[in-house]
């Protein structure tokens, strides 16, 4: 199959502009997304192809223009919602939670609501702790609600496409610092051009722990691993691809093959998608685990500005290798 | 001068939404109905007037208060009260209730129960029509408490900016819950913010339902002609509580009592047998409303209860997504 | 000790009243709170005692008094804000989460924000999608932050007086079906007039197996208990009171002694306070448990307003009396 | 006719922020300084001026462009460099950064990240003064692209209900990052929305510094004395990109030489030669400014980082709460 090495923001960019000539009814809406060519350059050059009218600069106003895809998605437009970073998206909370998750089952079925809300997620650079948040687990929390969290450009352009062809709202979490990172994009990428949602990767195969990792902390995991190998410790990587619906098959699979998991994500600890996941694999494989399962998350904190501290707040490889090696010095059963 | 033969259907309209009210209070008291139940008995002739500016194509959005709207939008009251049942056969399923009344057939896209959250949406509409030049004016109301919120000034905004064919109507009924307007607004009329926005705005009692219709239809044409959109404020008052469980202490009897005696549906009977209708045809034509009234009650109470097995695909379209 | 027996509200008013008595810079703003006595009549008398400079009205504009008070907070006063119910706190998000939450530690702990956000929070009764949220969920995941829960008028009573005198933000979730019901509440509060924040109560010794609740679900955990104890399976109740900080070392003790754990809460399964404390006691009662932790929980759909689906979408007594028998089927390792 | 000795503590505060802000930009470039980093270079003419109109017990709240701010309110150059190279002696002790400058000191309530966010906030501390009886008065700033979002409208609404001494201050800058006016308002002059809360509103440029703090004193004494707000716009324009990594394409470079050629900084320093003040004098207050900086600089380069151990206590007051 004929690849194409590309960064994950042309990933992104190509899935749009795909479906958008495709669909008249599929329009981008933003701030900076027109004649800026986007805060992070993921829309460049759509405006010039598409028009103002389909690629459509917003003021800063997200639970307004939150509000004006969902309407328009009830009435058979398909918007593309940008927010230039889920940060922004806090003030438009009750349009996603009340509006775009509710109306189709308030209104008993008549109305759908086929709308993509998008931009990155999660830390930056020293953006501090109003600029810094990981969104989606407050979202995947909620019924009615699509979230996918795409680690290389191939699933960013995949997930985006199915994203967008999906009836229901589908929340995509980019990452700023996933940008700029290269990777070969099929030109036919598999089940018809899309990455179907729901579906999770194996991006590396082991037999000693499963690593459940998702967006930027799947590269993480993988150097983890890589460095694990080296200690002769073999973990298997889980690349979650969609929160919501979240592929339980594919990590219980994993971890009844490993008898061990470690879960990795940025954000909070406290009741975020790491602790769904520990939920279902204590419940579905309560028998195969040999060690309790832990979490590498986001220290319980705002997040600070100081270049050291923040670091040491997001997950690193060597905390991940760390509990790995946590759950390694338990006995079997 | 109207003639009887435009004022005869509105009539209808504003005591068909009546007579289902005054029924479903007191389906509500007999425990028929649950939740809230927010009337709209003492409005109808903002609704009824507003919504007779319209062409078929246009949509409608409102709050919770949403009876009314959705009757004057040409919802049955089969639909209606099926709803207000939690019956399967309501317009939401029974999935909805009182506060959520949609019908996609219609162009009724729904009540809403934060107040203020369906303004954006209703902007949402009107740039869809925009997009796709088709000539459809959406109307959506709100009370006078959602003025100060989020989603007024946003959805304002976005309009104004972006010139869609919509018009705002503020439907001022002096109270939000139970505070008077003097304790929730600043100005005295909604419609004062219209050129802070740079839009036209309007305001005058909603008392006569043909006065209401020609003077929305003035937005409306305005939304469908120049795309420009409007804030409207209509006077107005209800004559219940706020919801159900309010008994409305906040306001005197006297005050009430002086209202009730410009009770628009009452006004427009007059005026109908003024503009030359016989007092017979008239009772006909309330016999022929208490029919359908009882019909959608029997309907009602007759209807099967939704099953659970409704919830997961209405929840997300395709398979369920946990 | 002497107790009087009153309701979950008056416990509550008490509370607010009790405290504003000492300390001027307290008052209680929200919609309704003041002439018309609360919508839930919690505040009922309190305008005529105080006065309108200290009970304030406010219009429906969450957002904003919601800022109010955390700008308030920050200079000097102690805010008590209301939600009318905590479905509406949505549109207040952004401030919870980005200020109220934030401005200490951005601010490197220049400024303190002592503000209590309260009301009734997840179902009454057909009261539809919108206005049936559980929001712990959204909030207790918020490091600055802390969330209470209380189920009786001892704790309504305690720990609202907690959060008043309480330097951090703090979020009391009541309940409107609770509002009504009766308790004992002592004259003189235990820990000086106060339940402190943070420490659960064990409600029901048992021996069995551990149920975890809060709130309403507390009083539904009882009475599957009481249930229970009649088919000779013993039930300890853990009545967590504290949402955050979350008291895992009661809840632990007990899972070390019964060796099973179900929770039951209201608000949606996925990522929730439910999934929080299934991984802590995975992860610190690893080796005592003897089967999956199982969760009883609203189901993953918004809620639906027909009565009968309502009740079956909320956690009820038979579905927590089938979980413990599922986690009791399992034979001790 | 005003006078060298007023005019030259503002000039002295315009050009130390001028000053520390080149050498922030040098010292990004450098890799000193992360994250964001948004100058205020072209508009101290607005926050000098404003804040000269202030008392010392007034407070001023502001978003992430909030440098010119916080030194115009009396934080120390050492306390903001620091905080700018991430640094324990930081004024937000090198948790916040350049978006999130506190100084409880000098009633500095903060920068804030979320546009309009911070409005609200503002309405409480004006709110807290005049629960308290006391005469202060809050400044709040915020730009252009912050009057179309929730927290304008709700803070507007709120402070022109109950009357609370505030002056809200747009900044507008001609642009929001990329976005001209044109593109985000529907209206010219953001103070045209004043009315529609019932309040005063004004405008004007904010080139001369003693001019603007004219202006704003006459808002500032109305919050004072009447308890009534005001909203201002205040025209500026920004020399820099929105933020360092921002190239303002968007705009021509004939447009950017036209306004330097207007710099409130060499106009000020203009006019104080005109009042009589001497070369040298002003030379000798420049030398002052460049030590004060560059002691800055050094104290920021010598400090030391925070520790881990400070994240636990300035989230929560007393025990961590998990
Ligand atoms: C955001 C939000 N806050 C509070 C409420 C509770 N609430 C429902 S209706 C209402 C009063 C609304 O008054 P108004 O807008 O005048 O409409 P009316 O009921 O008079 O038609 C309130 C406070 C809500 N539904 N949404
Ligand atoms: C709610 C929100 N949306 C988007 C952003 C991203 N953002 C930061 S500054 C800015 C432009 C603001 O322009 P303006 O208000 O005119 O202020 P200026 O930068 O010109 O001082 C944007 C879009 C944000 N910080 N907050
Ligand atoms: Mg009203
Ligand atoms: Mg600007």
């Amino acid at each position: 199959m004929a690849t194409r090495n590309i960064r994950y923001r042309e990933a992104l960019r190509e899935a749009m502009m795909e479906e958008m000539e495709k669909d008249s009814t599929i329009f981008l809406m933003g701030e900076e997304v027109g004649y800026y060519q986007g805060a992070y350059k993921v829309s460049e050059g759509m405006i010039e192809k598409f028009g103002p009218k389909r690629v459509i600069d917003a003021p800063i106003v997200e639970g307004g223009f939150a509000g004006i895809g969902v309407g328009a998605a009830m009435t058979g437009l398909r918007p593309i919602i940008e927010f230039m970073t889920w940060n922004f998206s806090a003030v438009a909370f009750d349009q996603i939670l009340n509006n775009a998750a509710k109306v189709r089952q308030m209104s008993g079925g008549q109305f759908k609501c086929p709308i993509v809300f998008r931009g990155p997620n999660a830390s930056a650079r020293q953006v501090g702790s109003q600029h810094s948040h990981a969104m989606e687990h407050f979202y995947a929390t909620v019924p009615g609600l699509k979230v996918v969290a795409p680690a290389f450009p191939a699933d960013a352009k995949g997930l985006m496409k199915a994203a967008i062809r999906d009836d229901n709202p589908v929340l995509v979490m980019e990452s700023e610092t996933l940008y700029s990172v290269k990777g070969d994009v099929p030109d036919e990428l598999e089940g018809g051009e899309i990455v179907p949602l729901g579906k999770a990767k194996v991006v590396q195969e082991g037999t000693d722990v499963t690593i459940v990792a998702y967006s930027r902390m799947t590269h993480v995991a993988l150097e983890a691993a890589a460095a694990l190998a080296k200690e002769n410790i073999s973990a298997e990587v889980v690349d979650l691809r969609s929160l919501r619906p979240l592929d339980e098959g594919t990590i219980v699979a994993s971890v009844r093959k490993t008898h061990r998991c470690v879960i990795v994500h940025e954000g909070w600890p406290y009741g975020g998608v790491g602790a769904e996941i520990t939920d279902r694999v204590q419940r579905l494989a309560f028998d195969s685990l040999d060690a309790p399962i832990l979490r590498v998350t986001t220290l319980d904190v705002p997040m600070p500005y100081n270049a050291k501290l923040e670091q040491l707040c997001i997950p690193q490889t060597p905390r991940v290798i760390a509990a790995v090696k946590r759950v390694m010095a338990r006995r079997s059963n | 001068m109207p003639t009887a033969s435009e004022l005869k259907p509105l009539y209808r309209q504003m005591q068909l939404i009546r007579r289902l009210e005054e029924e479903a209070a007191r389906a509500y008291a007999q425990g028929k109905i649950g939740g809230f139940l927010h009337l709209y008995i003492g409005q109808e002739a903002a609704g009824v007037g507003a919504l007779a500016a319209l062409e078929k194509n246009d949509y409608v959005i409102t709050t919770y208060r949403d009876h009314g709207i959705a009757i004057a939008k040409g919802m049955s009251p089969r639909s209606l009260m099926a709803e207000l049942w939690g019956k399967d056969t309501g317009c939401s399923r029974g999935l909805g209730g009182s506060m959520h009344l949609f019908d996609s057939k219609n162009r009724m896209l729904g009540g809403y129960g934060i107040v203020g959250g369906h303004i954006p949406l209703a902007a949402g509409v009107a740039f869809a029509s925009k997009y796709r030049d088709l000539k459809e004016v959406t109307l959506c109301f709100f009370g006078d408490g959602a003025v100060s919120i989020a989603g007024f000034h946003e959805a304002l905004s976005l309009a104004a900016l972006w010139k869609l064919p919509i018009v705002f109507i503020c439907e001022n009924n002096e109270y939000s819950m139970g505070t008077p307007l003097s304790r929730t607004m600043s100005v005295d009329d909604a419609s004062k913010k219209a050129p802070g926005y740079g839009i036209p705005g309007d305001q005058f009692r909603a008392d006569d339902v043909l006065d209401v219709r020609d003077r929305i239809r003035i937005a409306v044409d305005r939304a469908r002609n120049e795309s420009m959109p409007t804030l409207v404020e209509l006077r107005t008052y209800r004559f219940r509580g706020h919801s159900m469980s309010d008994p409305g202490k906040y306001r005197t009897p006297e005050e009430l009592e002086e209202r009730k005696q410009k009770d628009p549906v009452h006004r427009a009977r007059e005026l109908l047998l003024k503009l030359g209708e016989k007092e017979e045809s008239i009772k006909a034509l309330e016999a022929e409303i208490e029919a359908e009234v009882e019909d959608a009650i029997k309907f009602a109470d007759e209807s099967p209860e939704p099953k659970m097995d409704l919830l997961e695909p209405t929840t997300y379209d395709g398979p369920f997504a946990a």
